[in-house]
């Protein structure tokens, strides 16, 4: 009985795991976590002038900023320019930093579940690890 | 006299047995309770579908001959054929039965043209039993003229479904109160320019016409002197085209005739335009028809058989597909 | 009756493909495959350290995978006879194609047999996949080098 | 992100609806239709229209056989890009793709456990 019940909590948190990507990524939004001693508001202004993206996660972490958005369906298309540019726009204003900017799913994924965790202390190992990934060619 | 192609037998041989083995998928035909053997298993319990071909031949070879209580033998001639390359499992069957043996190739049309062979040993005195048919197994016969038996092409609905089944017939000079071999036509071959190898009824279908044009007016006779005149395979498609073709010639098409590719599967729809291959007409000639003669619903059938004569590589090269028909008539005397 | 005559006769008389339906069926077919490998591909995102983009190398072999299955069980050629082109164009169908060849030819044997006609369909897709790569990268790299593009 | 499941599947079905126009209005054989697609998706990534369509469409982009020409041209210029002409070269015999080693993995598995069958 313990063994199906436990089946049944993992099929269900699946479920919900797909569900919550699924409704989650349609909302639009803006989260930002900092860490660091720059101040996000400049970031803030920039992603909310863009009007290609739907959501956008940013997590600002010593050196590092990492930033996750969506792009509304049609401005995939572009999303390699998009990136690029959004990438240029960050790093005026933020010359210090190491700029990430992914338009893909599995960085927005990842960004939002580095901020939800609250484990500070590798923040910095897994946005490394984020950006080898993106590093890899198919 | 002689006519170009045309036979007439003055000693009548007569059909004294018949053997019909099929597969398990036959199981779904209208015709299946008159099939002496029905497999439970494509592979009839052997390694490959090729031997599993000569095994149904050579079992409706045996029930034959064990309808007239013969051993074979006691048989002179073995004359059958099939579809795969070089005929490998009529050969196989052949050396297992040690039956004098001729392989015979007209494609589907190899049921009857076996039969005036064997009406022709026994005319000339030299056979008093022969064994003649045609064979065909789905999965042997697929693969080697189409795609794998499980790729998955969208077939159109013109396409025919190649059938698992072996009829063979036991000819020997006249007996009374058998159906008897009176007369034949080899066809000639005929090519309209058919190419799509999913369509061979259409191709067929003119050879089917020549064919019963020519018997008509090489033997006197008009269409409503029969009983039933059935072609072998032409499907649902092919079997419209050679009715329409046979009425601009101005003979009646009535009732009388059938098709027996057509009516194997009756209408289930996902056999398509109907059944195909060797064994589709030898199968239901030595069944129905046979049958129906003996019980006497029938005393007078001219039997079409039709073959595409095809080969994947004239497929391959774009070529066009040649076509024959073979007549033979039977009557009950 | 000449051939003109003849083929025209069979344009009449044989069954019209049924062209509306087979888009429409080939639509949903190939749709819901591609659904399902979108589904997939999430779950490699979700579950492994799997980009979009890389994720699509795990997600194709996952649908050949499927097919190997559907095939194996004698139900991809059903699929195939309603979709039509909706179960041959995805690389399920190009599995399919690979893989009925395998299973068909073991009969003559795993070297000759299975070995040497598992690419009889799909070896033609093989063969000029790699061609035409490298014909378009060639021309290309020539234009880039002329200065007429860049990359 | 619910987006890519539709437009995977518009583009995917889209592309096959391409197949099936070649299977029946032109008339061709499901060899000759896979032949054309894959030297498509070859073209079109040499004019670097594929990859945006793999950005927009996801799985309706990779999993038809076009992406398969796209592949294989994709790692040839990558190289090409790198070392130039030479690279066109190179890149060739670099280049895989996950369809055909799983085609043949997977299809010497099915020949070993199963067998064919000629059921409807």
């Amino acid at each position: 009985m313990k063994k199906l019940e436990g089946m049944h909590i993992r099929k269900l948190g699946l479920a919900i795991v797909v569900l919550v990507m699924l409704t989650g990524c349609s909302e639009n939004g803006i989260r930002i976590h900092n860490d660091s001693s720059e101040n996000a508001r400049k970031a803030e202004e920039v992603f909310i002038k863009d009007k290609d993206l739907t959501a956008v996660v940013t997590v600002f972490h010593d050196k590092d900023l990492l930033t996750g958005v969506t792009l509304k369906t049609f401005s995939r298309f572009k999303k390699e320019k998009i990136e690029k540019e959004l990438k240029k726009k960050l790093e005026e204003l933020y010359p210090e930093l190491d700029i990430t900017v992914s338009a893909d799913g599995k960085i927005w994924m990842e960004a939002n579940k580095l901020i939800n965790s609250d484990h500070e202390k590798d923040l910095g190992e897994k946005i490394d690890k984020l950006k080898l990934l993106l590093k890899e060619e198919t | 006299m002689v006519a170009r192609g045309l036979l007439t037998f003055k000693t009548t041989p007569s059909i004294v047995a018949t053997g019909v083995t099929a597969g398990p998928l036959e199981k779904k035909s209208p015709f299946v309770s008159q099939f002496d053997k029905v497999y439970d298993d494509e592979r009839c319990g052997l390694k490959t579908n090729e031997h599993a071909h000569a095994k149904m031949i050579e079992d409706a070879c045996m029930i034959a001959l064990s309808k007239v209580d013969s051993i074979p033998s006691d048989a002179d001639f073995l004359l059958i054929g099939d579809l795969v390359n070089q005929m490998t499992p009529s050969n196989f069957s052949a050396t297992t039965l040690g039956i004098p043996y001729v392989g015979l190739f007209s494609a589907c049309a190899t049921s009857v043209s076996s039969l005036v062979m064997a009406a022709l040993l026994t005319e000339a005195g030299m056979s008093t039993c022969a064994v003649a048919g045609a064979a065909s197994q789905h999965n042997a016969i697929e693969r080697q003229f189409r795609y794998p038996v499980e790729y998955g092409a969208q077939k159109p609905e013109t396409a025919q479904w190649t059938v698992t089944a072996a009829g063979v017939a036991t000819v020997t000079p006249y007996k009374k109160g058998f159906p008897s071999i009176t007369c034949a036509t080899i066809g000639c071959a005929t090519d309209l320019g058919m190419t799509d190898p999913l369509n061979m009824g259409a191709a067929m279908a003119p050879a089917a016409a020549d064919t019963l044009t020519r018997h008509l007016a090489g033997h006197g006779t008009k269409a409503s002197d029969y009983d039933c005149i059935m072609t072998g395979d032409l499907g649902k498609t092919g079997f419209e085209l050679y009715k329409i073709l046979i009425g601009n010639t101005g003979v009646d098409v009535k009732e009388n005739f059938r098709d027996a590719g057509a009516e194997f599967y009756s209408d289930n729809p996902v056999f398509l335009s109907g059944a195909s291959g060797a064994g589709c007409s030898a199968a239901v000639f030595f069944t129905e028809i046979i049958e129906k003669m003996k019980a006497g619903d029938y005393k007078r059938v001219l039997l079409i058989a039709t073959g595409a004569l095809l080969s994947p590589m004239s497929f391959q090269q774009g070529d066009t597909i040649p076509c024959i028909a073979h007549a033979v008539e039977l009557t009950m005397k | 009756m000449d051939e003109k005559k003849y083929a025209q006769l069979e344009q009449q008389t044989s069954p019209k493909t049924p062209l509306l339906r087979n888009v429409i069926f080939a639509f949903l077919t190939g749709g819901t495959i591609c659904l399902i490998g979108q589904f997939i591909a999430l779950f490699y995102m979700t579950f492994f350290d799997f980009t979009e983009r890389t994720a699509s190398n795990p997600t194709v072999a996952t649908m050949v995978f499927f097919s190997m299955l559907l095939t194996g069980f004698g139900q991809y050629k059903k699929i195939g006879q309603l979709g039509g082109a909706g179960s041959a164009v995805p690389i399920t169908g190009f599995g399919n194609a690979v893989i009925s060849a395998a299973i068909e030819h073991k009969s003559e044997g795993y070297v000759l047999g299975v070995g040497g006609n598992m690419f009889k369909l799909a070896g033609a897709v093989i063969l000029f996949g790699v061609f035409s790569a490298f014909v378009v990268a060639l021309i290309k790299t020539i234009l880039v080098k002329f200065g007429v593009i860049s990359w | 992100m619910i987006s890519i499941f539709i437009t995977s599947f518009i583009v995917g079905g889209l592309i096959c609806v391409v197949g099936q126009l070649l299977f029946d209005v032109a008339k061709l054989t499901p060899a000759h239709t896979l032949c054309i697609l894959v030297v498509t998706g070859s073209v079109l990534d040499g004019f670097g229209l594929y990859e945006p369509l793999i950005d927009f469409a996801g799985a309706g982009a990779t999993i038809p056989i076009t992406s398969f020409g796209n592949a294989l041209t994709h790692g040839a210029m990558a190289e090409a890009e790198k070392h130039g002409l030479i690279g066109v070269l190179t890149g060739m015999f670099e280049v895989t793709s996950s369809g055909i080693s799983s085609a043949i993995l997977f299809g010497f598995i099915a020949a070993l456990i199963f067998k064919s069958e000629g059921k409807i």
